[in-house]
């Protein structure tokens, strides 16, 4: 099994020598071999199996999800986010990455991922305040162990197996679920965190929203791999290819992958199959580097409409659970707009705050220094005062 | 396609325009030049400085790569070392950092370690600084990472007319630079001769942007608006400021900054960088070292605090203003005169 | 095993001996300390810091990682958000590049990006420096990097007691220090009470190591010994130098370095980095600010040359030696006395 | 084919609901697979086939190999080189590395390949003296298009695929060859590089010499993988998987890899099984992290002996053939010998040349001190005088 076509590359080999001493294969590479085609749920017999209170769920998250996008996508517009990534189209990945853990677990999110933090449970608001441009981390990210949003790409994933492998080396049973886009797979980060996960055997699942794009560029200028998911083998761990656009799917693969990392099965990493609907963020031009009708045939094959052909198959999306789900969305929208079009309060000073556990001598006299030109700025120049927040003008993550 | 067309009228473009044209003219000039980077393709780049390149000279001499800034610049060093000049887009200043190994470990020292065997005629175009409401990484001053970097060239231009040149000088130049990109100024504008613009050469020379007797202003990139701004608003408090532009850190103009210092007597250097361990430490330094008789005040220095930068919405409050550059000027000692009769 | 034991006879130790103990000491009294970095397990560590850990403490605690800097670098940060204390081993200070952007964009900012709920107790313990030998890559003193870098402590010993008590402080900060390790002072030897040694506390403190009163030199690190050396030397000469040791470069200890200056009114900075964007610029630069009634002379430094580091048979030329200080010293303008009458 | 064993996972993907519609594999991921068992032509019937004019060519180059790493440690002892990170077992991975390629064709080395590097050609004393510490790179890389030896690990791995990329653009028929330990897979630039490679399909061979330690660490801390070369899947290229010690299995894998990679074929990652006997260095210490007996199993799979047993079982072994081969491989050792034990001459002032082109003020007045230093110590300190190398002490890289 061999390009190179050796005469005699496989057939040779038994026998007549020994092989290298320390020569042993370590791991059967086939188990970690994703399968050929993305595993699917919804529209197989199989979805046929799946119990009507998950399938519900699911879907009430992914309405939530796409409403709590287009509502985060109009706050840009009206000023009041500075950017907003969004995962339109990628709600299924979002909500089954967020549903998959447990309460002790931890989610690693990115830029693009504050769906999953929010549906794990995280409010919304501080869940952007970093788009917003307030804070960085606009929550304490023990509460819900969700870790801080990260824009370096792929420099959350050692985070995350560093974190699962303390909680294991402490003996608590946590699992770290990683997120990283397509074009973040192609960062040293990358390679590093998975390597060092399948190395200590850690407690962490690796999810690729594989979306076709990083910002401008296609999948096939990223990688010339048969999948992503592919990269699995190189490390020593199970590769999962998924439907990301499938729900149940997601939710089932996430779920295994989580629950064999708990029992100290070691890492996943897991590509899921989807698309990024809205371009990069509000502030690109996807027009420059894709066509509509690419976007069309994966409106197509939207998350939430292939959830609901299920639903209504089974007769499971009836007008009550359908009406409570569109107006459970509708709340989220609702005390979202209301409480972005409030300015934050911020306090200038807290700049010097956290830089370190205590305040060096160096930063007390910035912050001097600082305190008195508001001082004067409070009395002298009305038009410049404190505490009203300049609204950010253009920042892309 | 060369830059020898006859000269016309001025008109105004943005510093993004120029960048852009001296992309352009040094691709058309040199078949040697290629552009290479994340989203420098169909995109034009996120600032779009790149923007046209990939229709009008394919995609090899203008390619997209994968997502890897390390992978970026060290096939960048490869195609050097076969003859290509090629000129790096890193999309924001703090994701240069992840090619960190291969700039100082390669980059910086690639001709002195083989004897000036292997040159590396390569530019590193990295958008820097804050200003323009940026989300958190996205306004990083690391110009002191490269300062501190013996074998690299560091430019940066802060005028239309200077991005054009100076680009079309790092282009040109058989040594690395890194050339930073004021992202703020991204969009500031000026009448420009776009006919017929001319590279800026040698590397390493300051520019006195404004004349003045009182005190020097020492400055590149985004402060120098600022700058200019303070001048003339320190007129009404009886200052006639000089302002300078360094343009270029390394190799750097003692040169003009001295003479500049020696006639004023007091100078302030003005950087968004972080203060601490920043490029003022070494320009207040070096000019001490030099002019010390010619001092009637310490140099000062004002710079971004000693924090993270700041989310957008604090920013303007971490910024170099107008008012703290005045506050600072006003700190020069402007009473005691027991230095006279002091000098040389 | 804690390092309370009854003091005893001081006895002679490296280095090397010191930050040894100084990690077990750590380890044996906090059990969320773990020990981190390339063979640092079996081998002890190229230098032996770390040897015999792996035995007293097992393969958990200190673990040989797989060779990837970033990685090793980021996965203590993740460990360090669980409530561990990692202490992680560069092995060279070159080797610590590619950890570059996790450090710059995680450990110095987490604290301040999650308003202080996200601690970063980590020591990045990184030897640094020439003088020993070491082919290309294995001399760099990378420390103007990491100051300029906010959100980090910089501290690095200079003498066998130190490197015990800074370390044991560096690792019980709850804030991340860069722990840089003169490379050539490993085996540098002192009588050491090794039975009970104590942290040095607060992290930020310089230390004056020979009082004098006609100029100071100020360094830090491998250039102590050569600058007592020189202390040592200048006495023929007529000079009476003050030495401080500056122990901690983040935080500065303004306080101890202008009370010796203001005392001496010369000042020289002496250390291995490159000059160009060093410390020494920075340190330069503040004391000028902060002393300038009180200065003779202008603030000179003697640095490194502003080139890549040499090959082991030309390094000598390039490190700041007694001589190159001496002629330093000299150029403090002790004749002129027309500063005579002008300060405080 | 998973171990995650979901239920259905690969048998209702077809026909009831369509896949995501931008998926379709990539490639065949399974020509991409190295054989599970290390190729190898000794010592199996495969190697009847072998040209003899090879096999003694080969031998030859071995045997002067090994007696190059003997000599160039014993020089270590004689103070006469800094360090010396030997290539003693490996001698088949370096000889083949450099036989393997065309004049046109550039070899990228790492600190352990200058045998590899005087093997293609290069005067053994310019390849030393990174390792003697006159200078950094002892040649002009253009001169046997030889890169310097690098040691930041993997970096230089990056550096061969933009060259092969840009030879492909010049469209000149260059093949890069880099090679890298065990130890150096784990960098992030390894991922990068073969990435970039991948995608750009550029002619470049990655070889990993798997010589079981990265300095101290074994290789079952630095990857869980099946083999090194299950890496090559992840990114798109056929991986292959080599006896290292077979000096003809190594030659032929490297010389169609080659082959494969100039003709437009793309790149190709080859993990060579062998080990390093001697320890990292003469400045390591092996016996804190292995045991003899390890070594010594090793030593029975030596890449002479292998090949000594099949040119005695050929009759190619004459006594003429081995005499010259031990009389060319003397020779190299004698001159190398002679040639190290004269002290280099070195100008200090070479320090300030090529940091730039033209050497800038602040060059020229740094320069000018250490003339006057070096004018003022050759008066008065004789005992410091310029010229003489201080003879380094001691050196890792
Ligand atoms: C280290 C680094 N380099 C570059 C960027 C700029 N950047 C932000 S998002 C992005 C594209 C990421 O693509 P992908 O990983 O596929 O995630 P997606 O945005 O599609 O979710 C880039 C290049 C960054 N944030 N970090
Ligand atoms: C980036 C980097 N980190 C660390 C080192 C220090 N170092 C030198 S050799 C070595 C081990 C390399 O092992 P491997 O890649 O297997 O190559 P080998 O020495 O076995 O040939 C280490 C850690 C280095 N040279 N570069
Ligand atoms: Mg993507
Ligand atoms: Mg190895």
């Amino acid at each position: 099994m061999t390009v190179l076509e050796q005469p005699g590359s496989s057939r040779h080999t038994s026998g007549l020598a020994s092989p290298p001493p320390a020569w042993r294969p370590r791991v059967d590479p086939a188990p970690l071999l994703p399968d050929a085609e993305p595993y699917r749920l919804l529209g197989t017999a199989a979805a046929r199996r799946l119990d009507p209170g998950l399938l519900k769920r699911l879907y009430t998250e992914l309405v939530r999800g796409r409403r709590y996008n287009t509502q985060a996508t109009a706050l840009t517009r009206q000023g009041r986010l500075a950017v907003y990534p969004s995962s339109t189209g990628q709600e299924a990945c979002q909500v089954a990455a967020a549903l998959a853990l447990q309460e002790q677990d931890w989610l690693f999110p990115s830029y693009r991922d504050t769906l999953a933090a929010v549906a794990r449970g995280l409010d919304p608001v501080q869940a952007l305040t970093l788009l917003r441009g307030d804070w960085h981390t606009g929550y304490d990210p023990y509460e819900h162990r969700i870790a801080p949003l990260c824009t370096p790409l792929a420099t959350q994933l050692p985070h995350a197996v560093g974190l699962a492998h303390a909680a294991r080396l402490k003996g608590d049973e946590v699992v770290a679920l990683a997120m990283v886009g397509d074009g973040g797979t192609s960062e040293g980060d990358f390679h590093e965190a998975l390597n060092f996960a399948a190395v200590w055997q850690a407690p962490v699942v690796f999810l690729v929203q594989n979306n076709g794009f990083a910002i401008s560029v296609p999948l096939a200028k990223q990688t010339a791999a048969p999948t992503l998911a592919h990269k699995a083998v190189g490390y020593g761990m199970p590769g999962r290819l998924v439907d990301g656009n499938d729900a149940p799917a997601m939710h089932e693969v996430l779920t295994e992958a989580v629950r064999r990392a708990r029992e100290g099965g070691g890492p996943t990493l897991v590509e899921a199959i989807t698309y990024r609907v809205d371009a990069h963020t509000n502030a690109d031009d996807a027009t420059r580097y894709r066509s509509e009708a690419e976007v069309e045939t994966w409106r197509a094959h939207d998350p939430i409409a292939l959830l609901e052909r299920e639903l209504t198959d089974r007769d499971l999306l009836g007008d009550e659970f359908a009406a409570a789900t569109r107006d459970g969305a509708e709340r989220l929208a609702a005390d979202l707009r209301e409480r972005m079009h409030t300015d934050p309060q911020l306090d200038p000073m807290d700049l010097f705050d956290h830089v370190f556990t205590r305040q060096t001598g160096q930063l007390r006299s910035q912050a001097a220094q600082l305190r008195a030109e508001l001082d004067a700025e409070a009395e002298g120049h009305p038009e410049t005062a404190t505490g009203t927040a300049a609204p950010a003008q253009e920042a892309r993550p | 396609m060369t830059t020898t067309a006859a000269p016309t009228a001025r008109k105004p473009a943005t510093m993004a325009q120029a960048l852009s044209r001296a992309l352009r003219d040094a691709m058309a000039d040199d078949p040697t030049v290629h552009v290479m980077g994340e989203d420098v393709g169909a995109l034009g780049g996120v600032f779009r400085v790149t923007d046209g390149l990939v229709k009008e000279f394919g995609e090899d001499r203008c390619s997209d790569t994968p997502l890897a800034e390390a992978g970026i610049l060290g096939t960048a060093v490869g195609m050097a070392m076969y003859g290509l000049r090629p000129v790096v887009e890193m999309q924001f200043d703090a994701f240069a950092y992840p090619a960190f190994e291969q700039l100082v470990s390669h980059v910086a020292r690639m001709r002195n370690r083989t004897r000036g065997a292997v040159a590396m005629p390569l530019t590193i175009r990295i958008p820097y600084g804050g200003g323009i409401g940026g989300v958190e990484h996205h306004s990083d001053s690391s110009e002191a990472y490269y300062l501190a970097t013996p074998g690299l060239q560091v430019v940066t231009p802060a005028t239309v007319e200077d991005a054009y040149g100076l680009l079309r000088a790092a282009i040109a130049s058989d040594d690395p630079v890194v050339f930073l990109e004021p992202k703020r100024l991204y969009w500031s504008k000026a009448d420009w001769s776009a006919e017929a613009p001319t590279p800026v050469a040698p590397i390493g020379r300051a520019e006195v942007r404004r004349r003045g007797s009182s005190a020097t202003l020492l400055t590149y990139g985004p402060s120098l608006p600022v700058c200019l701004e303070a001048a003339e608003a320190a007129r009404a408090e009886g200052w006639d400021l000089e302002v300078v532009d360094l343009r270029s850190l390394v190799p750097f103009d003692d040169d003009t900054v001295c003479a500049s210092v020696r006639r004023t007597g007091r100078a302030v250097v003005v950087h968004e960088s972080g203060g601490f361990g920043g490029p003022g430490g070494e320009i207040a330094a070096r000019i001490t070292e030099r002019c010390f008789h010619h001092l009637e005040a310490p140099v000062l220095r004002v710079a971004g605090f000693d924090i993270p930068y700041p989310p957008p919405m604090l920013e303007r409050h971490h910024l170099p203003g107008v008012d703290r550059i005045l506050d600072t000027v006003a700190r020069l000692q402007w009473e005691s005169r027991w230095t006279e009769g002091r000098g040389e």
